[in-house]
């Protein structure tokens, strides 16, 4: 993607801000493939620019912000590890720029031959969900709850991707898991969409840093995101427009 | 019991070539300078050092195909190498406990053991804390421990004071004389070959120079070493009835010869006089002093000149003649005193 | 000139600074971090967060299964250090190599490798399933694997190299003894391996105490069963990071005074 | 009975299956997980996949960050593995333990515990800033630091139970013989512990090569500077997780061809 | 280099308390049963072992509070310790380098001293490639390799052959003759005391039991170890004039003493008889067989009786007396034979 050369890289990100003008992102890790796209894009826009991505769990991002990091730009995961930034007065007025579905994964066989949500009940049916301090699981609580369900997990786990590969792996019989996950396993696990998805939609909130090294370009940066184009690329993607 | 045994074992700068064979019962003393190759012999025998060529026969079963662990050998270590993390008593009972004797059976003969080689009150202490004789009286009763058919014993005693020595020698003896299998034991010190050993089997560079009862070696010795080993000067020349030209020397002896001979005659029979002596000995030379020392109560110098020489004399006699090292003087033996023997 | 107040020690001892100076500098390296969670723990709210029963629960759960692990490991990986140490095979380097594999593979990607061996659909864990009707994943007992696979090695690896400086003199006087291989190895080889073994242990015990990644992949995350320290710390981390804090520092101290007071008791023996 | 053919072996040297049976699980256990990658590696794509820039910039970094990690730990480690080992010193139990630290902190944890001191903000890393201009975090030196505090302690405690093996009377002749404490550790207690030196390090190094948490968390994840191979196992993982399996076998590749090259070079010398 | 130690050490089991001056240029042999603290003495001389008490003063500076290699010793250990990683060479170009020799001259001087012990050719040898003798020998160059003020050696020669042992001596005396500073060396082997001593030091159980010059020792032994070091059989008792009182048996002697008193005579001075004889001898006791073993070339017969004793007779006296353990026998020895000195 944006490849600086490792060598010119080794001055930080913010060292470099007034030489080569540069804009550091710090994104979710399910954003990785959609933003990759929109740097390049960007990086087409503003000729001279580079976009430098740094892509993890939501939470870590929000420490490092924290702890200094030389960010411009944070686009969380979830509104809480935004909160967590705003709290602290490193960003202001963060945006809401898409939200997440929950849908239904099962192995593409479908073993247990799930399909609607009330069948994750049946003490048969292997599920796992994600742990409810991740956004994933927070919104499965939201949508089970909202169906007066009472599903037994065999596992909750730690990140939504983790749940999708016991899908993928048949260790499970069922998850829930977003959308974007399902369109981006290109096939190996079906989604099933269920009505109850809809009380449990999780924004995705993204903010330029108060103290942004790149200054102007950390804006133009979330104007690309929130831009007709920018919707374009995150809808490819399996995100739904807020 | 009996063994018979080709041993050769190839080096890069060293090569071991030795026909060896004990009947049962019997013990053969190991003899010869250091690398000579008698700890490689050993370890050959054992199974530690792989044959090149060569076989290793024990009672007509061949031994040299099994592992070390399958041979009835018991062997003590040049180092003694005994367990460190194990008590005396534990390092002596290890063989019995491996050839499947109960706990408590084990240490009752290790007990035993150590009884005898007397370190009954060592018995909890860790090779560590042990002296080094203690230790190599230790890694004896570890050997002894497994009543092995064949046993090997490199330099068993080396460690051991005058007292304890005797004691373990004899014991050592009365062992050997109990059990039926052969024995072959490295020694440096000629009085425990003497002592231990039914037949010497001396070794030079890898390869056997002499062979024979102690008594005969002794008085007949065919190298430097061996001579040096039981004190005699010796010397191989071309014997010519009562005499033998050695170098530019002529040598008269009691003995009548003929063709390639050996003469050898004791430190103590030669005789140092200040100028040319009158008198009856037929052997005399001139010769010059290499070095001084004492040797028990007498002084032992050393002679080049037509023949390297070593004579004892009284520390009086040293006074008297006023002898130093460099100094030019005058030796004699007297022909009765010279053996001369063929080559 | 008699000293007579120095007589008891002979030697002063002081270190060479060239060894010091690194040392202290190795020590401060790794202690300090430790210091800098000390300093940001919520120590008011400390009390009441340890008095939740979830961290009981989880700190035994690892504290058992890094010990199965490790004695698994022990069972396991010790024979085959003696392998790679004392035996000579062909691709013996390939192997010694092999072995190396849990260590530089990332744990999650370890996880997801269990799971295509020993998960439902494995190539092994089918047959396991269909065989005994053992299913590993999602169970305490798959926490044990997961930690195995990834702290093994470091045991392994490390009682070979003890294998290795260990003088082979005293093995031969064993087989001069009528020692099976198997007999020298117990009785003359481990006992005097015995400190590499420990260093072994402590290091596979640690890891697998500390493991995460393969873990979750593998086993799941499930309170009770699966939940191990690492796994509620990290999962704290996603919504109160002093709490985190809290339960690392738990594991620690935990771990700490279990390596304290039990190595010097195992270490001292030789 | 002459057995002529035989001559040249002379113990058969066969393993005993006491120790066989296990050593072999062992491998199986370790290896296994491997095969499964290597049925569900997607052969077909794998050369272009390779042939992506981003693989062999992330190799090089990985394989860059975790020598020098592991040189620096080899540089501050093997002294404080010999301080363990052969001063006494009061709480030495305790430092001992807290070496272990970094082993069972969860990754995580530890780079959050990094930031917390060499950060921007950190106890250390204000004072590195303001004084020498130094900011570790999202550079490639945060990379090494992260990695070498991981990995560490795994050489540190493998040396320190090699030294505590090794035969101290070997010291004490070099020492009458007019050596420092520090000659005799260069030239006696070094080369003789050397296996045992070799092994943590080649622990150290496949512990810094693997590393995930601390590094994405302490040092970030850009590409060029960062982002080391298991990093990008991450985020393929969350594109295309074919292609994380692809990324750990390169990985994998690499780093069994480097063990099995140097190793027995280096252990074979004492 | 006048060395004066006090040197206390205590284990659990042992105790060492030894005074101990060396004057420049001597040599003082350190003579013991195994486990009778010789080697706890040199290390604790090295800094090896700490003192619990006392003090090491080298030519009037205390050294007991150095560390070991602050102290200007050389030291042969026991068994060995040559570095396994360096070949021959290299050991014995260590200490030299540690005292800021170039490599190339630390080599130099490593060679020169490897040529002088007989083992130039086996300079490249690692440890593991040299056998027990040629290691000894690589030990103690080494140990000389250091020039020390204090030379400390533990058996230097056990494990050398008759031959090597001969010229190794030789050379140490010379070595020991020129460097001015002070050597304790323990040694099993009379003889290396005898020639390489100008004092014997003799110690049991920690403590010391008898001193002085070789002969001195040689002639007069006060304790059964020592006889049986120098060959005596010893025995203390009560003199009044000609006579000394030994349990039950009063021994006639030469000397005329009054009070404690020691009696000593050469084995080779007891006659045997199998009946009561009816001669000269005064000393005359019925005596046990308890043991027969080859001796040199003669029978060494152990006696058990009022006093024990060993009695040296021919192979032929054996025969013609036909001798065998168990036997009771009568044993006597001339007054004239029998030395008698103050205890
Ligand atoms: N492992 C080895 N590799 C190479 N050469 C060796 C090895 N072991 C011994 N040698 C050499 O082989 C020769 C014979 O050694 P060996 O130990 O058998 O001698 P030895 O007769 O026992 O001597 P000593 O009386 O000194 O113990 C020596 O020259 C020695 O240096
Ligand atoms: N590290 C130790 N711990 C406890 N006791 C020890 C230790 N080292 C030696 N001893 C004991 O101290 C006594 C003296 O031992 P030392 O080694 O000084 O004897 P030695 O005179 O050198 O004997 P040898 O002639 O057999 O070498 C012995 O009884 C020995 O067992
Ligand atoms: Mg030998
Ligand atoms: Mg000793």
């Amino acid at each position: 993607g944006s490849a600086a050369p490792a060598g010119s890289a080794a001055a930080t990100p913010a060292g470099g801000a007034e030489r080569a003008k540069e804009v550091t992102v710090f994104a979710a890790a399910s954003l990785t493939g959609a933003f990759t796209a929109l740097g390049q894009h960007f990086e087409a826009a503003h000729p001279g620019t580079s976009v430098k991505f740094n892509f993890g769990s939501s939470a870590t991002l929000a420490q490092q912000i924290a702890q200094g990091a030389p960010a411009d730009v944070f686009a969380a995961a979830s509104p809480a590890t935004m909160k967590t930034v705003t709290d602290a007065s490193l960003a202001s007025s963060p945006t809401t720029f898409v939200r997440n579905k929950l849908q239904i994964a099962v192995p593409s066989d479908n073993p247990a031959k799930v399909d609607e949500l009330k069948d994750l009940a049946d003490p048969k049916v292997k599920v796992a969900l994600c742990a409810e301090q991740v956004p994933c699981g927070a919104a499965a609580v939201k949508a089970l709850g909202a169906a007066g369900l009472k599903v037994k997990p065999v596992t909750l786990e730690q990140d939504v991707k983790a749940t999708l590969t016991k899908v993928e792996l048949g260790e499970v019989d069922a998850a829930l898991v977003y959308r974007t996950d399902v369109i981006a396993s290109a096939g190996k696990v079906q989604g099933i969409a269920f009505p109850e998805a809809d009380k449990a939609i999780n924004d995705y909130p993204i903010a330029a840093l108060a103290k942004a090294p790149a200054g102007e370009l950390a804006q133009q940066f979330v104007g690309l995101v929130l831009s007709p184009q920018g919707r374009d690329v995150l809808t490819k993607a399996g995100f739904e427009a807020p | 019991m009996t063994l018979h045994a080709r041993l050769v074992v190839t080096r890069p700068a060293f090569t071991l070539d030795l026909d060896l064979d004990v009947a049962a019962g019997e013990v053969v003393a190991l003899l010869g300078p250091n690398g000579a190759g008698k700890t490689t012999a050993l370890r050959a025998l054992a199974g530690l050092v792989p044959l090149s060529e060569g076989e290793i026969v024990l009672d007509g079963h061949p031994m040299h195909t099994l592992a070390p662990e399958q041979r009835p050998i018991g062997m003590v270590f040049q180092d003694y190498l005994l367990f460190p993390h194990l008590s005396a008593l534990d390092n002596v009972a290890f063989g019995p406990r491996c050839q499947g004797a109960s706990k408590a059976e084990a240490r009752r003969t290790a007990a035993a053991l150590l009884e005898r080689v007397g370190l009954a009150d060592r018995a909890a202490a860790r090779p560590r804390q042990l002296s080094g004789g203690q230790a190599q009286r230790v890694a004896l009763a570890r050997a002894l421990a497994v009543r092995p058919d064949l046993l090997l014993l490199d330099e068993p005693l080396a460690a051991l004071d005058a007292h304890t020595r005797l004691g373990v020698r004899s014991e050592l003896r009365r062992h050997l004389a109990d059990f039926g299998g052969a024995t072959v034991l490295v020694t440096h010190d000629p009085l425990d070959a003497m002592v231990l050993a039914d037949r010497l089997v001396v070794i030079e560079d890898g390869a056997i120079v002499q062979q024979g009862a102690p008594a005969e070696v002794a008085r007949h010795p065919r190298t430097d070493y061996v001579a040096r080993l039981v004190g005699l000067n010796l010397y191989r020349g071309l014997a010519d009835g009562p005499r033998v030209k050695v170098g530019e020397l002529l040598i008269s002896t009691s003995e009548r010869l003929e063709g390639a001979a050996f003469v050898a005659f004791p430190p103590a029979a030669v005789a140092l006089y200040r100028s040319r002596p009158d008198g009856s000995p037929r052997n005399l030379w001139e010769a010059r002093i290499d070095g001084i020392e004492r040797h028990g109560d007498n002084v032992r110098v050393h002679l080049e000149g037509p023949v390297t020489a070593f004579a004892d004399i009284t520390p009086a006699a040293l006074a008297e003649l006023d002898l130093a090292p460099g100094q030019t003087i005058w030796a004699s033996v007297k022909a009765t005193e010279t053996h001369a023997y063929p080559a | 000139m008699g000293a007579a107040t120095e007589h008891h020690r002979t030697a002063p001892a002081r270190p060479p600074w060239v060894l010091l100076v690194p040392a202290l500098a190795g020590l401060a390296f790794l202690v300090l971090p430790l210091a800098g969670l000390l300093v940001r723990a919520p120590w008011s709210t400390l009390p009441a967060r340890l008095a939740e029963p979830y961290v009981l629960e989880a700190l035994r759960l690892s504290l058992v299964t890094a010990t199965i692990a490790t004695a698994m490991s022990l069972l396991l990986g010790v024979p085959l250090a003696w392998l790679l140490a004392r035996t000579d095979f062909p691709g013996r380097r390939l192997v010694r190599a092999l072995v190396t594999v849990p260590l530089v593979l990332p744990p999650v990607v370890g996880g997801v490798a269990l799971l295509l061996v020993l998960g439902r659909r494995g190539l092994v864990g089918q047959w396991l399933e269909s065989a005994f009707g053992i299913t590993l994943p999602f169970t305490t007992a798959g926490v044990v694997v997961a930690e195995a696979f990834v702290a093994m090695p470091f045991l392994v690896i490390s009682v070979e190299g003890a294998l290795r400086a260990a003088d082979r003199r005293y093995e031969e006087a064993a087989a001069t003894l009528g020692a099976s291989r198997w007999t020298v190895f117990r009785r003359v080889t481990l006992p005097m391996v015995m400190p590499g073994v420990v260093a072994g242990a402590v290091l596979c015990w640690a890891r697998a105490l500390g493991e995460f990644g393969a873990t979750i992949t593998f086993a799941g995350n499930f309170p009770g069963t699966t939940r191990t320290m690492p796994l509620a710390v990290y999962l704290a981390l996603e919504t109160e990071p002093e709490a985190a804090i809290v339960l690392s520092l738990v594991l620690l101290a935990v771990s700490v005074v279990i390596l304290a007071s039990l190595r010097d008791r195992w270490v001292s023996a030789p």
